[in-house]
């Protein structure tokens, strides 16, 4: 059991009369790098926001490095070591970038309590800040805002802020989604290039990137899990052709 | 046993008139999500040119009328020549809004004075009914069956009309009601425009049931605001059983804590939002 | 101190940013206004310049108005000349708070450099205003409206006050419901607050000492758009319901009183009928008896003088301001030259005058004492007005007690409530 | 390659020739002005402690009457009944603002936009009910009247004295409102406003930090309520009235509420306006509607967003095609095209 970074049993989330998931059971081994797929609205980012907490299920439950942590609210799930982006590019737009990196980080020590003096002079943030920025090669950017950013730029600060706090665990909400194929290439080198010691579990609707960077994939379809297996298994799953075809005639 | 239906019925009464007031915001508010403080400037305007019509010896019902179009046309020309750059942004619809309240309710006071004036009762309903003991005022009854009678009336032309239809849609999906080929600027100006009208007919039958006086626009407006949260934005059967609880509420409260009568009222009102955002009837809010 | 200090002035000025200033529209005050007025008019003595303070704006900018209205005719009655002195004028817009009331203030006595300051309707705003007037700015203040009990309860003050004290008015009417009209059990119906409570303190007292119980007592707040609730909870085994309610709540109350079929006969506060809400009160104020000191019915060469110079019929607002101008002129009258503030704060003492409402003096306190009629509104030649049933001469604030008993009282606020017990 | 340029040379010569300005105004002009620009500072206060909800929160609150007329109220009750030295009445007026606040806070946990509007409205309402019937302690509609300076010391009691007290008082509370809001603490208040889910994926107890705003804003307001107060001499309902929460609002929008002195400038410019127009006239209410009016359509982003707006355009024509590769224009080209729907 605790051999899982992130697990989700038997979750049910309903909204209304309408079921997002259904008694969904996915369970993310320490390490692993996991992709869900599966059409529009098959529940892939209610699932998402189940484990990260900002819902709480219906019903079922998610654990956490092997903590019971379904009534654990997001900041705290963060804390434990989550980290995760969204599907829409969800930056603090209106400040700079430096300061999306320091905010993130001051999250992490007891930096964040600080009332007196700026953030930029709290502590090593500044350093540590700088130091971010530069690996991922967003240093000539520091000093902008986040919405003057190009879009590549943001999936790219979003991944570092994840990073920026050792996570653990993280979930990456379409990475290249809306991305040209030179950043998707970037991000997608990002991506793989991150240690085997982080937990990676990704939506990705682009079935090539999804297939590249996972060890295992499971599809939802309807909210319900309806594959799971490598890569090439699930390529070859006839259910998983049926749910996309019929995507596709519907468009 | 009979003083407990008085202030029962009575309460409803009253209850009648916040709807009365609160129907037009309903409609603007709940409906189109425009933010307009300056409804009772236009309560006041129909109030107001009614009472001066009616004084002069107008038929009542003719200076009822010219009042309605009076505020539905300057309710239009409001959303005509303002509101409609504002689309969406409520923050400057509020200091918008609240700039035409001060201005009209400024320029009444400057017209007409300070002194409290009173459109007259609706001709055939002065006097109480006197049903055995019991004694009630007759105007205040009718104004009830107004109140349900509105609803319906709106609840379904918002529902079963091709107008009602049009309206949703561009209220829902501007982009789309377009698309279909939805004239959307002409139907938000024609429902703004009922809005203030309907604000205006509160103001002349209002005015009969309380007086007028250029500050009690934004008197009626905040009890319309209430009324129109607590039903739940777009909801009219809301803001009709909002305004029956909040009549009632009401009159139990001046009845039984008369000194605590604002606070019971407001902090009521406070405590439903802080638990229930979206009011008694409105749709749960996603997030 | 002073070596530099046009140096000072010279050189910040230079290089300030005076943002302040610029917002203030770089307003030279020499350039505004003289006080308007009769800028024609010269007196053989000099000049005076008055500070009028009074709403423009607000829930009471049509009283402020008509005092206003009343002060401007009676110095257009003399030609703007009040005992050999030009009047100039300086108005200001007292507005809805005490922030206001007092800036307008300041304005009137440091820039106009008023020399007398008559006015206020609020009374929130006087209690915030007459400080500044007596310990900064030394300049008297002759109180027009506001009626707070509590503005004239201090001796050798620099504050006079025309118009009644909240409970003043009433203290006559409770005698007269108890003995005269023979009723012995009085509801009490009225505003919850302190305009409310001292004016129904002050019936409730007389009426008790003179013999007859109150036997309920209601209070709604202010703006109460409906009295059916309270209108319905009057008992109705009593004799008489003493109603306290001015401006608009007065309308609503007498409406509702009369659409639910109450049919106790009413003794009121005149304020609940006066001159600028009765027309739209109607029918539904008919056969109302109240006490004030003033109605336009006076029979009197001064009060067919205001009513002749007004052009909206008399109403006590327009006394008030008209009987300012005649208890200014009556001070001026007394001074030969040069009227500083502290010569009319002397004058305004001894000032005896015959104003429409009858003959008015200051007492100890400067409020004013003055007879109060007891009016019934009835019809008369298709309109409804205060016809006097009988008058009771030289009333003050303290009513026929003695001053020091009087102040002895606890509050009217502390009290209400406890006369029906 | 920041020393003192040309630029930083006037931004400071400014700033000095303004602190001078501010010091000095009172042997530069009369009486009369001092108190209204008394007025101004402690409106300013205000307005600025109403901006960390509302611009720098992004919680649009139309309740700070309410922590405005409590630290008022705070005054009137301490010095006429228990003869609290300013020593005393400030501290408590700061915690019973906070607290207060802190409650506005906890209760509009779960609303946003027009919702809490409405919400603190009606909290406000309930308070203003509250201190209109507690007439045992508030003197009701008449308020509290007489309220003694004497506490004070006598040399800041009155006029210019007293202006000076105003602007220390004043220029400290901005000068910690301006170091709080650029703090973890403050900047973690903006990410709340700029993305509440990001800031708790962050590790962020969101909730606690609207809370922390609204206690921070509510503190310094009731300073500003105690000053306005003590200026006054008395206090009521009026200090309560929904119309200051109204008012303070468009403060901030008229001033830019995205900068930190934008709602400082708003104040003083519409409290400077009120005065000056009603000098002239009786309709200066019209004129006021007129103003606000034309803030909502043309100035949304206020005088300063305005302002800056007009000097990054005069900046870039400037450094025209010649700027440096900072500039980056191509950037910007793709945003809208690329971003997801």
């Amino acid at each position: 059991m605790t051999d899982y970074a992130i697990a989700g049993r038997n979750l049910t989330m309903q909204f209304g009369t309408f079921r997002a998931n259904d008694d969904i059971t996915l369970a993310v081994p320490a390490g692993e790098r996991r992709a869900l797929i599966g059409p529009n609205g098959a529940g892939k980012s209610t699932l998402f926001n189940l484990l990260a907490g900002q819902l709480r299920p219906t019903s079922g439950t998610v654990t956490l490095l092997g903590r019971d942590v379904t009534r654990v609210p997001a900041h705290r799930r963060a804390r434990l070591g989550l980290a995760r982006t969204f599907q829409l590019t969800d930056l603090l737009d209106e400040l700079t970038v430096r300061e999306n990196v320091q905010l993130t980080l001051a999250a992490q020590s007891s930096a964040h309590r600080v009332f007196w003096r700026p953030l930029g002079s709290v502590g090593t943030l500044a350093a540590e800040a700088d130091a971010v920025l530069a690996q991922w090669d967003l240093g000539d950017f520091g000093d902008r805002l986040v919405r003057e950013l190009a879009y590549g730029q943001q999936r790219i600060l979003e991944i570092a802020l994840a990073m920026s706090r050792n996570p653990q665990v993280l979930l990456l909400d379409e990475p290249t989604a809306g991305l040209s194929p030179a950043d998707a290439r970037k991000l997608t080198g990002l991506v793989a290039a991150l240690p085997r010691t982080i937990t990676v579990v990704m939506i990705e609707h682009d079935m090539e990137v999804a297939f590249t960077l996972s060890d295992q994939v499971s599809v939802l379809q309807q909210g319900r899990v309806i594959a799971a297996g490598t890569p090439d298994e699930v390529a070859t799953d006839n259910r998983v052709l049926e749910a996309y075809l019929g995507e596709a005639a519907d468009a | 046993m009979l003083t407990w239906l008085t202030h029962s019925v009575n309460g409803l009464a009253y209850g009648s008139l916040l709807f009365l007031v609160a129907s037009g915001l309903t409609i603007t508010f709940g409906l189109m999500r425009t933010v307009n403080l300056a409804h009772g400037a236009f309560y006041l305007i129909g109030g107001y040119l009614a009472y001066d019509l009616a004084t002069d010896g107008t038929d009542y019902w003719l200076a009822l009328l010219a009042g309605v179009v009076a505020a539905a046309i300057g309710g239009m020309i409001v959303e005509r020549a303002f509101l409609h750059r504002l689309a969406g942004r409520e923050l400057p619809q509020i200091v918008l809004t609240l700039g035409v309240a001060y201005i009209i309710g400024d320029q009444i006071l400057a017209n007409y004075g300070g002194d409290p004036v009173a459109p007259p009762t609706p001709p055939g309903l002065e006097g109480p009914v006197t049903i055995g003991d019991w004694i009630f005022p007759k105007f205040r009854l009718v104004m009830i069956g107004v109140a349900i009678g509105l609803a319906l009336v709106v609840g379904a032309l918002l529902k079963y009309t091709p107008t009602g239809a049009k309206v949703r849609a561009a209220v829902d999906d501007e982009e789309i009601a377009r698309a279909v080929g939805i004239r959307v600027p002409l139907v938000f100006l024609l429902v703004f425009g009922c809005g203030t009208g309907l604000a205006a007919f509160a103001g002349v039958w209002g005015g009969a049931f309380t007086s007028l006086a250029p500050e009690s626009g934004f008197e009626v407006l905040l009890l319309a605001l209430i009324v129109v949260v607590v039903g739940g934005l777009g909801s009219i059967g809301g803001a009709l059983t909002a305004a029956f609880i909040v009549g009632l509420v009401d009159q139990y409260g001046k009845v039984w804590f008369p000194e605590w009568a604002l606070f019971t009222l407001y902090a009521s009102v406070a405590a439903l939002l802080a638990v229930r955002p979206s009011g008694l009837f409105g749709k749960a809010v996603f997030r | 101190m002073q070596f530099d200090m046009a140096k000072v002035r010279a050189a910040a000025a230079a290089g300030a940013v005076l943002l302040l200033v610029a917002a203030c529209g770089g307003k030279d005050p020499s350039a505004k206004g003289a006080p308007d007025g009769d800028s024609k008019a010269t007196g053989s003595k000099g000049s005076v310049t008055v500070g009028l303070l009074n709403p423009a704006t607000g829930p009471f900018a049509a009283l402020g108005t008509d005092v206003n209205a009343g002060f401007e005719a009676y110095l257009k009655s003399k030609g703007g000349v009040l005992s050999g002195y030009a009047i100039k004028v300086a108005k200001a817009d007292e507005g809805t708070d005490a922030a206001q009331g007092t800036t307008k203030a300041r304005q009137l006595v440091e820039q106009d450099k008023a020399q007398i300051v008559i006015g206020l309707v609020n009374s929130a705003i006087a209690y915030a205003v007459a400080p500044y007037m007596e310990d900064t700015a030394k300049v008297p203040l002759l109180i027009t409206v506001a009626g707070a009990d509590g503005l004239t309860r201090k001796q050798n003050g620099n504050t006079f006050r025309l118009s009644y004290t909240s409970s003043q008015d009433s203290m006559p009417l409770g005698p007269y419901t108890c003995k005269d009209m023979g009723k012995q059990k009085a509801v009490v119906l009225g505003l919850d607050y302190s305009f409310g409570w001292e004016a129904a303190g002050g019936f409730a007292r007389t009426y008790e000492d003179a013999g007859c119980q109150v036997v309920q007592e209601i209070y709604a707040p202010l703006g109460t758009q409906d009295w059916g609730p309270y209108v319905n909870q009057v008992k109705k085994d009593a004799d008489v319901v003493y109603v306290v309610a001015p401006g608009q709540d007065g309308v609503r109350l007498l409406k509702a009183y009369r659409d639910f079929g109450v049919k106790l006969p009413i003794v009121a506060h005149g304020a609940t009928v006066d001159e600028t809400i009765l027309a739209t009160e109607g029918s539904s104020a008919d056969g109302v008896i109240s006490s004030l000191h003033y109605t336009p019915q006076i029979d009197s060469p001064q009060n067919k003088a205001l009513l002749d110079a007004a052009d909206k019929g008399g109403n006590q607002y327009l006394e008030d301001g008209w009987a300012a101008g005649m208890t200014l002129e009556a001070a001026l009258a007394t001074i030969d030259s040069d009227p500083t503030p502290d010569k009319i704060r002397a004058a305004l003492a001894g000032v005896k005058i015959e104003a429409p409402r009858g003959p008015l003096s200051f007492d100890a306190y400067g409020q004013a004492v003055y007879p109060v009629y007891i009016r019934k509104v009835e019809e008369k030649d298709g309109k409804r007005v205060n016809s006097i049933l009988t008058s009771v001469p030289n009333v003050s604030q303290f009513g026929t007690y003695d001053p020091a008993t009087y102040l002895g009282f606890p509050g009217y606020e502390k009290l209400k409530g406890s006369w029906s017990k | 390659m920041r020393g003192l340029s040309t630029g930083r040379l006037t931004a400071l010569a400014a700033g000095l020739a303004a602190v001078a300005g501010l010091v000095l105004l009172p042997f530069l002009t009369d009486s009369f002005y001092t108190f209204v620009a008394t007025r101004m500072l402690l409106l300013g206060l205000f307005a600025t402690a109403y901006n960390a909800v509302f611009g720098f929160g992004g919680m649009a609150s139309l309740g700070h009457a309410a922590f405005y007329g409590i630290g008022g109220y705070s005054v009137g009750i301490g010095v006429t009944r228990w003869d609290w030295p300013p020593l005393v009445v400030l501290p408590v007026a700061i915690v019973l603002g906070a607290a207060a606040a802190a409650v506005f806070g906890i209760m509009c946990l779960r609303v946003r936009g027009i919702y809490l509007l409405l919400l603190t409205l009606a909290l406000a309402q309930a308070i203003a009910g509250l201190a209109f019937y507690q007439t045992e302690w508030t003197g009701g509609d008449n308020g509290i009247p007489s309220i003694s300076r004497d506490g004070l010391p006598s040399a800041v009691r009155e006029g210019d004295g007293f202006y000076w007290l105003s602007l220390g008082v004043v220029a400290v509370c901005v000068a910690l409102l301006w170091m709080y809001q650029r703090s973890p603490l403050g900047m973690s208040v903006v990410g709340v406003r700029e993305s509440e889910a990001r800031m708790s994926a962050t590790g962020y107890r969101t909730g606690r930090l609207r809370i922390i705003a609204f206690t921070v804003s509510g503190a310094f307001a009731a300073v500003a309520g105690v000053m306005e107060v003590y200026l006054q001499g008395s206090v009521s309902t009026a200090n309560m009235h929904w119309q200051i929460s109204a008012e303070v609002l468009v403060f901030a929008i008229l001033g830019g509420a995205r900068h930190f002195l934008g709602p400082f400038l708003g104040a003083v410019m519409v409290t400077g306006l009120e005065v000056w127009v009603s000098t002239y006239t009786d309709r200066w209410m019209t004129v006021l509607g007129i103003v606000y009016i034309a803030t909502a359509l043309f100035l949304a982003d206020g005088v300063l967003g305005r302002a800056g707006w007009a000097v990054r355009r005069a900046k870039d024509l400037r450094a025209g095609p010649a700027a440096a590769p900072a500039a980056a224009p191509k950037d910007r080209t793709e945003l809208p095209a690329e971003a997801p729907a």
